[in-house]
């Protein structure tokens, strides 16, 4: 189970193909992705070391509370440009409401507990922390 | 006793990524942040609440845990800054 | 936006990148595997020509109902081993939640409405359809 | 005339995938079955309900949508007889 804070493209079939379980036959993906709302893309910045604890602990208590086999998550820093992947959770579980609820709150507890930020950029090169 | 203070996103693009200040023994994360407060104005409302120089809007960490203003420094700590989140 | 029965494996990836959008943040992407019951794969089978006009009108009711951009599903036919992929269902979205519930929707509606089925097969040679 | 009647998973290992059966004209979609359930009296129990034919957990689609016992065949339609789904 990966937990990834990284300035790197990663591959989806991977993480995928890395998170199945013989025992689970639910796989949920969460991607996140720079939207496009007039700006060219966005700068993501992490307190890295506390992020990196923190994504281990929301990964811990999302396995002790729902009943998944497996979390993944990597979320990319440095500069990204509209459509790139920001952020990817995989969950995966016996059955599959346990891996949406489970996919569903760590990216809910990843919000609101691990210190990472975004920084949009506008076309007209205008910049605005989010 | 020396303190590293590291600033994230805005804050780091107003009081620069990382500073070591010089304290004197026995000094407080209330004492340490009225100091960086004093040098960047800029970041009084965001880290200031009604009770003092922690509860605003933004989180300090003091070595990569939770902390209170009256916790006491000691050298190499490490005291960290940080605007509300919006990753994911 | 596909929707497709096929007896061929598949590509999330690629998948996945065909259904970002530039306006839509959010992919939620749901895989369901052979789990290992003690068995040593399933088979599918689907009465094709209505299955994938109900898929279709699944992924209709899903954008309608849903702040949906695009749904694609694909659902395998044919023998599969324990871990091998039977569904894939991607929704992408401008929000999270729509991503998550639309995606779930046509899961759920999947099930209840497409006619398709699974035969168990048992590690000793027995079968069961379930 | 004659109607294609389509069986899948349980029922198709039950009754073959597919027959072709001779009806007379007029006859209706509760004829069919019963026919059908006359020579394969295993399906008896799953495609009736209650009140006839229809209406037991089988689902029974005429050409491809849902149908009513006193439809009337016509030649070249297709009956199929489906047991409750378990894809996804």
């Amino acid at each position: 189970m990966a937990i990834e804070i990284t300035d790197r493209e990663f591959s989806i079939e991977d993480l995928v193909a890395g998170a199945k379980r013989p025992d689970a036959g639910a796989v949920v993906a969460f991607l996140g992705t720079v939207r496009d709302d007039g700006i060219s893309g966005v700068e993501v910045e992490a307190y890295r070391e506390v992020a990196e604890e923190e994504l281990a602990r929301i990964r811990d208590e999302a396995m002790a509370t729902f009943d998944l086999k497996s979390v993944d998550v990597v979320h990319r820093v440095g500069s990204l440009g509209v459509g790139e992947a920001i952020v990817l959770i995989v969950a995966t579980a016996p059955h599959r409401q346990a891996a949406f609820r489970g996919c569903e709150f760590v990216l809910e507890e990843i919000k609101r507990r691990a210190p990472i930020w975004k920084k949009e950029i506008r076309s007209d090169g205008g910049e605005r922390w989010i | 006793m020396r303190v590293v203070v590291r600033a994230f996103a805005r804050f780091r693009e107003m009081a620069g990524e990382e500073a070591t200040l010089e304290l004197p023994e026995g000094s407080t994360l209330a004492d340490l942040l009225e100091e960086v407060v004093s040098s960047h104005p800029g970041l009084k409302k965001a880290l200031s609440g009604p009770d003092g120089p922690i509860g605003g809007r933004a989180m300090v960490l003091l070595n990569r845990r939770g902390a209170d203003p009256s916790d006491v420094l000691e050298e190499g700590d490490e005291v960290a800054i940080l605007p509300p989140f919006s990753g994911g």
